[in-house]
């Protein structure tokens, strides 16, 4: 044997691939994961604990190792905290060891283990208490910075990732020994299945043991079944592929780690993939973890389970040591002796807990029935060991790799998801799945306590029998090869009584004293301990050290383990990116953009464009030579109110009503009256919710007898909808009413200022009569436009002038756009964004948002009268509540600044002239503010407290935030025309 | 989840907008004597049953109906859905 | 047995073989003067409240599992005082200020630690709205500041600011809102209230209520029945569950929040920062875990876990404000029972049982109450009254007309 | 006819297609499109007439059907869209209107949609939306969500579908599509 590598593995040595570890080279070869390379180049010591900063190596061969997290990769690539155990070896691949400082064979931080008796479980809980500010200032940061593991980048996470949905009838997971059983009855059946494994080659333990099955080795029978899964198109393979979460209804949530084995994804993919898999059955076939024992020191790299020195010895052909010693409490671990020596590994000791074991005969080591291993040493990796036998004597024993066995725990964690408890198995002393597992889940193989290789095969077919049965298929008779069927011996062994520290959560350094100071401390139930002592709370979630610990914790107390109990297991099974959870729903495409139909017209312009929802609207049009937005739109606002302009309102939520009850529908979903209505007509109507307060206002015309179109707040527009599908469907089904959304179908621009019939008799098709007399204020037509466009004219007004809204087929919005600015350039036409839209409002004292937040009442508005009292409408009822009629209650007033030159911020809170600035003297707040051109003055609409009764005096708008203070005289909210003159002209 | 909907089969809950309990349906008359109290008890006063809840979706991102879903909330489990237009005309409501 | 550095060191020489159990674990009494219904944050707190600050004898709190094993020991650890209104903001203020001073008041150290929460806007409305909040703040006496996009940027620099759906434009920043250990809260107002001689009993589940002519006489429990005159329930999560036994129904839906924590990463944010219009809040804790949340999951739920797009929806909102988390790991995930009401606001009042007091309906915001709520609470079955800063959270207030709606979403608790 | 020019959904004067390996995603704007719900009570009467217009049974929940110069789907219950060639019916209320009479409601949709044609093999859909494959067979068509937005999935033949979305976010949907595609090709 030749430094660690061996003979034979899955591993290619045709090609062999460069990586660098802490900036030294190494190399291993494609099949390779980096701790298997890492152990072939003879790197033993690979981190460091996240407390004490122990030196650590390898753990496990799998996902739930606690010791060799890496940062892999560098620059905005880098992936902290990542498994050495299940990082697949790339070409080039860069890894660095974390939590050290300045480097891993000489941590400074290392003094935190010296430091150890004062830094026992919960410790902070009792002291940096004095004095109280030191904790923000002096202890935390410390601690803040001390703390974590790896280190992000910090920079934007440059991959991409996905999201898809699968469908299934079988879904398997994991592809050992009872998952390709499983797989290959269902498979032959013709069932939809998917077989999902986190490993980079399937096959499971078939991968890591010397086992025949039939004339084959394990590993040679699990390609086989895999190819033969991989020839049937009924059949999706997917290997790289955890399996994260157990959700209702037959729901699983996989991540599959489609490039992390390669350099860079390539061009146009993802990293990883998030599926959402639904099927109608599921089959648990993860396996099973095995669990260390715990003795003093017994956390020195070299220190390994006994199952994952098999792993690296048959999988990945690499020695854990020259000079391997064994500790075990049952048979599984003897073999891990014996298949080491076959390999030509020398065994030194048979270190076996139980007296009674027998001596497997491997030659050269010594077999020590009944003895425990009670210490460790070695700098930086072990040494040697120290034994103490059956009979008391003790000495040490020269090893450089200890391989530990205290059993089995089979994989549960899915069976849990649904918050299933598993139950306790005295013959196997591990809890195993209980029977209230997720709906359509069977559990089969080792993670269902089946521990054979010939009962893993036999139990994924029976299962996947069953699950056949159940989806009405039948299943082929099995074709099992001969396979091994030894039942295990196990004596319980948790942890080896002794002085020294013992290791139960090796990254979060919880020792078996931390578990008998919760317990003196009462922190005894298992939930108590886990919090107060942080074990299980580490990236490998304490699938090595949970039970370990509980069954100390049940020794203390004196109960069975049974009795003790166990915590649920929650997803993640393992950690998962938080990339791939997000999917492409990031940056720009965080949520969808919806564009209006002038968009581009407006973007030739050079709109300055605002977020209003998922929308995108043109805010105000500057103009070369404008320099202050305010400029903008003080010039837009001004063209409104002496000529006319031009403002897509296609974001307007609209809603188609037919059917002979459409009138009674509107008139019950509006407050106030609708029923009389005359066709031809629009009116303002106040939508409540049904507890009184305002849901949306909007104009709603009266298209024929049956046809109603109603419109609503940008930001309401699908809330409406929701809301009248709800009263049509579940209040008044017997009434004959359709709705459909009709936002999209529509480009609709508001047309607007004194000139703007002038402009539309541009447009409009001969025929057509919008005169004043023919086309009064509040009337609406569907005409055409432009040579036989249809249309629909509404004479309405947000800005108080004289005013329509037209509405053409979304396609000719553009298009209509570019006529009405080139019809009406000898009149001024003026295009305008939401912006100078607020302003004109404001000046109208027309409510918006800011207004209708949903706290606020008709009467807060001055419409009380409006919600009438004749009909059963929605909200009418609950709107008479005392408590929102109360008589000093808030009204919708106008306030305009004393001095213009002073600044008035929406948000503003109002106090009377000398008042303090303290809640009780609170008279509302300023909801909108603006800058007036109209007025030449700031003004402002506000929720006063009996406003309407206070026109005329002067209160204060104080924003206490930038500490201005206004001096603001009460006035109408309606700025301007408030007779409505203009808006009738 | 999955809402299995009574006329499109099983369906994704992310299609679906959620409301509450399925009295929700049975509102009471705003013109009685009684309905300040009786829209106080259906608007705001629950059951909140920790097991069968009948309670309404709505398929947003689907065809737009309003169903009544049966549904455990201790296990989740749906035990029936029906379009909560049938259960309206059921519970008496009409015009 | 107080608890000091010089404790630690000395124990640390010993062997730690002087520490006592935090709190005892003593068999029921026959009866009691108070009996507080919940284990959790708020009735640990309430207990401590009435008899340190109330000089309340013969108390005892009862939990059906373990204390601190419902919502307290499952949230996202933020306090705050951040709110609008003027029923909650006083109250949330007052819970601060406790909050301030709790490690000192208990001998407990729970981490509180004012690391600051910034809410963010990506909108003029929004900022309006905040201005007004933070107003709204200060007049109670409470910290605010408005930031705008550039000291945002200064504050939090590892922030989607170039690439955004929703670009900043700034925030609302309270200094001395923060985080606090959680779990330490519910261990640290147990361990005070022990050693004020309250009876903790775990493991006793109340199966009924004694009333009598419309009076609270006792309960009973799986432990057998407990004589008191006074009872308090807080058991936020099943409330229903528990009143159902008086025969009330409650404007009360449970449903279930899910909250998130990432493996331990070296720091990457200081304080608190919301990002409303992801549905996304997130803060780091001491041990490096990036702890966040949104949004509940939206149906009634008594069932302690959620389902996957809810946590697909929160990580796109923190992806798509944090674009440099997208290589952390999500750790673990869990799901609480919230107590939603129809307000988006809390009850902590009397109930039509006399001597049957009630503390429920906390949604998003018990943890942060826990304080104030035990003091309030303490207060009222003390004395029979609300507290001065829990005037507003009557029962009654749907009925009248006056409800605390902060989100102004309306009588529907799935989105408050 | 107007003298106005309209714009596609996408914003172009003229459609754009994309061709990503052996996905090809059309943008398309040739269909007029009106909504047809049946009034209170009148369901066969509305299955009648429109069968007369346009010589094809209204299908039931989750359908697509296509002959002639029509194609109508299932959109809600007793509610449907009809299609038709937008070059044959610029105003297709018009058109419908008066052969359905008060039987039913009836509503302009044509801009309400943008559509994009697509070629490709249904495994495209597992990264856009969660339908089953093995239900969305040729003749169905499945209103779903695509990251985030609403759209509705006709599927005409084997590796022939359209994709319509509402036409405000067309820009998104094209983007998701293309993603997709390139994702999978």
């Amino acid at each position: 044997m030749s430094g660690y590598r061996l003979q034979g593995g899955q591993i290619d040595r045709t090609r062999t691939l460069p990586f660098r570890f802490d900036g030294r080279s190494h190399s291993g070869h494609p099949g390779d994961t980096l701790a298997s390379a890492l152990l072939a180049n003879g790197v033993r010591l690979m981190g460091r604990s996240f407390k004490y900063h122990r030196p650590r190596g390898v753990l496990t061969a799998g996902s739930e190792e606690p010791n060799a997290l890496v940062t892999l990769r560098s620059g905005a690539r880098a992936e902290p905290n990542t498994r050495a155990t299940v990082a697949e070896l790339f070409d080039g691949l860069e890894a660095t060891s974390q939590n050290r400082w300045p480097s891993l064979a000489f941590d400074a931080m290392g003094v935190n283990d010296w430091l150890a008796p004062f830094l026992s479980a919960g410790f902070y809980y009792k002291t940096f208490m004095w004095p109280a500010a030191f904790w923000e200032r002096v202890y935390e940061p410390i601690i803040r910075r001390a703390a974590g593991l790896g280190a992000l980048s910090g920079q934007d996470d440059p991959d991409d990732y996905d999201k898809g949905f699968l469908h299934c009838d079988l879904l398997v997971i994991g592809a050992g020994p009872a998952g390709l059983s499983a797989a290959l009855t269902a498979g032959r059946a013709g069932a939809r299945v998917i077989l999902a494994d986190e490993d980079f080659r399937m096959g499971g333990r078939l991968n890591a043991e010397s086992f025949a099955l039939g004339e084959m080795r394990g590993a040679e029978w699990a390609a086989q079944a895999v190819a033969e899964l991989a020839s049937l198109d009924n059949v999706r393979l997917m290997p790289r592929t955890t399996v994260i979460g157990a959700f209702d209804h037959g729901v699983y949530g996989a991540v599959e780690r489609v490039a992390d084995h390669l350099p860079i994804p390539p061009e146009g993919k993802p990293r990883q993939i998030l599926w959402r898999i639904t099927t109608a059955r599921t089959l648990l076939c993860a396996g099973a973890t095995e669990r260390p024992v715990a003795f003093a020191d017994n956390d020195r790299p070299g220190i390994m389970l006994a199952g994952a020195m098999r792993a690296y010895a048959n999988r990945w052909a690499v020695a854990p040591g020259k000079r391997v010693a064994l500790f075990v409490n049952n048979d599984d671990g003897l073999r891990t002796a014996q298949d080491l020596a076959a390999q030509g590994v020398r065994v030194s000791a048979i270190i076996d807990s139980r007296p009674y074991a027998p001596d497997p005969g491997i030659p050269g080591a010594r077999h020590l029935p009944g003895a425990l291993v009670i210490g460790s040493a070695g700098r930086l990796g072990l040494d040697t060991i120290t034994v103490r036998t059956a009979q008391g004597r003790e000495f040490r024993i020269d090893a450089d790799a200890l391989g530990v066995s205290g059993g089995w725990n089979p994989n549960v964690h899915l069976t849990c998801h649904q918050r299933g408890r598993p139950v306790w198995d005295d013959a196997l002393a591990a809890f195993v799945p209980g029977a209230d597992l997720p709906g359509g889940m069977a559990v089969a193989g080792a993670a269902a306590g089946v521990f054979s290789t010939h009962g893993a095969l036999q139990s994924g077919h029976a299962a996947a029998a069953r699950a056949l049965e159940d989806l009405g298929r039948s299943a082929p008779a099995p074709t099992l090869p001969q396979a091994e069927d030894t039942p295990i011996d196990l004596r319980p062994l948790w942890h080896v009584p002794g002085k020294g520290r013992a290791w139960l959560d090796f990254q979060n350094d919880v020792t078996v004293k931390d578990i008998k100071l919760a317990h003196q401390e009462n922190f005894r139930s298992v939930e108590h301990m886990k919090r107060y002592t942080t074990l299980g709370m580490a990236t490998d979630q304490g699938k090595t050290s949970n039970l370990p610990a509980l069954a100390i914790m049940a020794e203390l107390t004196g109960k069975t383990i049974a009795e003790t109990g166990t915590t649920i297991f929650r997803p993640p099974y393992t950690p998962v990116s938080l990339g791939v959870l997000a999917g492409r729903a990031r940056g720009k495409d965080f949520k969808p953009t919806r564009l209006t139909p002038t968009h581009h017209w407006a973007k030739a312009r050079g709109a300055v464009f605002v977020e209003a929802g998922l929308w995108l609207r043109a805010q105000y049009f500057p103009r070369p030579g404008e320099t202050h937005w305010r400029e903008t739109v003080d010039r837009e606002v001004l063209a409104v109110r002496a000529a006319v302009g031009l403002c897509d309102v296609t974001t307007l939520g609209k809603i188609d009503i037919q059917g002979r009850d459409a009138a009674e529908f509107v008139n019950r979903v509006y407050a106030n009256g609708f029923a009389k209505l005359a066709v031809g007509r629009v009116r303002y109507g106040l939508m409540l919710r049904e507890d009184g307060f305002l849901m949306d206002d909007g104009t709603t015309a009266r298209l024929a007898e049956d046809h109603f179109v109603m419109t609503t707040t940008t930001a309401n527009a699908g809330p409406v909808y929701r809301h009248l599908e709800f009263a049509r469907q579940c209040l008044w089904p017997g009434l004959d009413v359709q709705l459909i959304s009709t936002t999209d179908a529509w480009a609709q621009i508001a047309v607007a200022g004194p000139r703007s019939r002038t402009l539309l008799q541009r447009v409009v098709d001969p025929g057509h009569d919008i005169s004043n007399a023919a086309f009064p204020f509040m009337a609406c037509a569907e005409i055409t436009i432009c040579g036989g466009l249809r249309a629909r004219l509404f004479r309405i007004s947000f800005s108080g002038e004289l005013a329509y809204e037209i509405a053409v087929p979304a396609r000719y919005g553009h298009a209509l756009m570019e006529r009405l600015m080139e019809k009406g350039a000898d009149l001024g036409v003026t295009p305008y964004g939401t912006e100078a839209l607020g302003v004109l409002r404001i000046e109208k004292g027309h409510a918006t948002a800011n207004e209708l937040n949903g706290q606020t009442t008709a009467r807060d508005l001055g419409m009380g009268r409006m919600v009438s009292d004749k009909k059963d409408s929605i909200g009418a009822v609950l709107s008479r509540r005392e408590g929102m009629n109360r008589e000093d209650g808030l009204h919708l007033v106008g306030l305009r600044a004393l001095n213009t030159g002073s600044r008035l911020a929406a948000g503003s809170h109002l106090l009377e002239r000398g008042a303090d600035a303290v809640a009780a003297n609170d008279l509302g707040w300023v909801t909108s503010a603006c800058w007036s051109p109209h007025l030449e003055a700031p003004i402002a609409l506000a929720f006063l407290k009996s406003g309407a009764a206070r026109m005329g005096e002067t209160v204060r708008a104080v924003n206490l935030l930038s500490g201005q203070d206004t001096a603001v005289e009460i006035v109408s909210p309606h700025f301007i025309d408030p007779e409505g003159e203009r808006l009738r002209a | 989840m999955i809402i299995n909907h009574p006329l499109l089969g099983p369906r994704d809950a992310q299609e679906f907008t959620y409301l509450g309990d399925a009295t929700l349906i049975d509102r009471p008359d705003g013109m009685a004597d009684a309905a300040p109290e009786a829209f106080h008890d259906y608007l705001h006063l629950r059951d909140n049953p920790a097991g069968t809840h009948r309670e309404l979706w709505y398929h947003e991102g689907g065809d737009r109906s309003w169903l009544v879903v049966t549904r455990d909330t201790r296990t989740h489990e749906i035990t029936r859905v029906d379009l909560a237009r049938d259960v309206a005309l059921q519970r008496g409501r009409g015009a | 047995m107080r608890y000091s550095a010089l404790r630690v060191f000395a124990e640390a020489l010993r062997g730690q073989r002087g520490w006592r159990p935090a709190w005892r674990d003593p068999d029921p009494q026959p009866e009691y003067d108070t009996l507080i219904i919940g284990g959790g944050g708020h009735g640990l707190a309430t207990a401590h409240y009435l008899a340190s600050r109330y000089g309340g004898k013969r108390i005892a709190v009862l939990e059906k599992g373990w204390i601190g094993g419902g919502n307290v020991g499952r949230n996202t650890t933020i306090v705050r005082s951040n709110y609008l209104l003027d029923g909650n903001e006083p109250f949330y203020e007052y819970s601060l200020k406790l909050w301030e001073g709790l490690e000192q008041d208990l001998n407990y150290n729970a981490m509180v630690s004012q690391r600051g929460i910034l809410n963010l806007y990506h909108s003029d409305a929004q900022r309006d709205a905040y201005i007004r909040r933070g107003n709204a703040m200060k007049l109670h006496g409470a910290d605010a500041e408005l930031l705008d996009a550039g000291a945002v940027r200064a504050m939090y620099p590892r922030l989607n600011f170039d690439n955004a759906r929703f670009p900043v434009q700034g925030g609302l920043l309270q200094r001395r809102a923060g985080t606090v250990r959680h779990d330490a809260v519910a261990w640290g107002y147990a361990r005070a209230a022990d050693s004020r001689g309250v009876d903790i009993l775990q493991n006793t589940e109340v199966t009924g209520l004694q009333i009598e002519q419309g009076r609270i006489k006792g309960v009973e429990t799986t432990r057998g029945p407990i004589r008191a005159a006074r009872v308090g329930v807080a058991v936020a999560g099943s409330t229903s569950r528990v009143m159902s036994m008086a025969g009330m129904r409650l404007p009360i839906e449970s449903h279930v929040l899910q909250a998130f924590v990432s493996e331990g990463l070296k720091p990457l944010i200081d304080g608190v920062v919301t990002f409303g219009a992801g549905h996304f809040y997130v803060s780091q804790s001491d041990k490096g875990g990036l702890v966040f949340g949104g949004d509940i999951d939206g149906y009634n739920s008594y069932a302690q876990r959620g389902n996957l797009p809810v946590v697909e929806d929160v990580v796109e909102g923190g992806m798509a404000i944090m674009p440099a988390i997208g290589r952390a790991r999500l750790l673990r995930m869990w799901g609480g029972i919230m107590d939603m009401s129809m307000d988006g606001s809390p009850i902590i009042d009397r109930t039509p049982v006399e001597g049957l007091y009630l503390n429920a309906g906390w949604c998003y915001g018990g943890f942060k109450a826990t304080p104030a709520s035990g003091m309030a609470f303490a207060h009222l079955l003390a004395t029979g009254e609300p507290h001065e800063t829990a005037t507003a959270y009557r029962l009654d207030r749907f009925r009248r007309g006056l409800p605390i709606d902060e989100k102004g979403a309306g009588a529907q608790p799935n989105l408050h | 006819m107007p003298d106005l020019t309209p714009i596609t959904p996408l914003g172009g004067s003229s459609l754009r297609t994309d061709t990503i390996g052996a996905i090809s995603i059309a943008e398309a704007d040739d269909w007029a499109l009106a909504s047809v719900a049946a009034r209170a009570g009148q369901l066969e009467d509305t299955l009648t007439r429109a069968r007369k217009l346009t010589g094809l049974d209204l299908p039931g929940p989750g359908g697509l059907v296509a002959g002639g110069d029509w194609r109508a789907w299932w959109m809600a219950p007793e509610a449907w869209m009809l299609a038709t060639p937008l070059s044959a019916s610029e105003d297709i209320v018009a058109a419908v209107k008066p052969a359905l009479g008060d039987a039913a409601s009836i509503t302009e949709q044509t801009d309400a949609w943008a559509r994009f044609d697509i070629t490709a093999p249904v495994g495209f859909l597992e990264r856009l939306c969660n339908v089953d494959p093995a239900r969305v067979t040729p003749g169905t068509a499945t209103r779903t969500v695509m990251e985030h937005m609403g759209v509705v999935v006709l599927r005409h033949g084997d590796q022939a579908f359209s994709v319509l979305g509402v036409r405000s976010s067309a820009g998104s949907l094209h983007h998701a599509l293309l993603t997709a595609a390139r994702a999978v090709a």
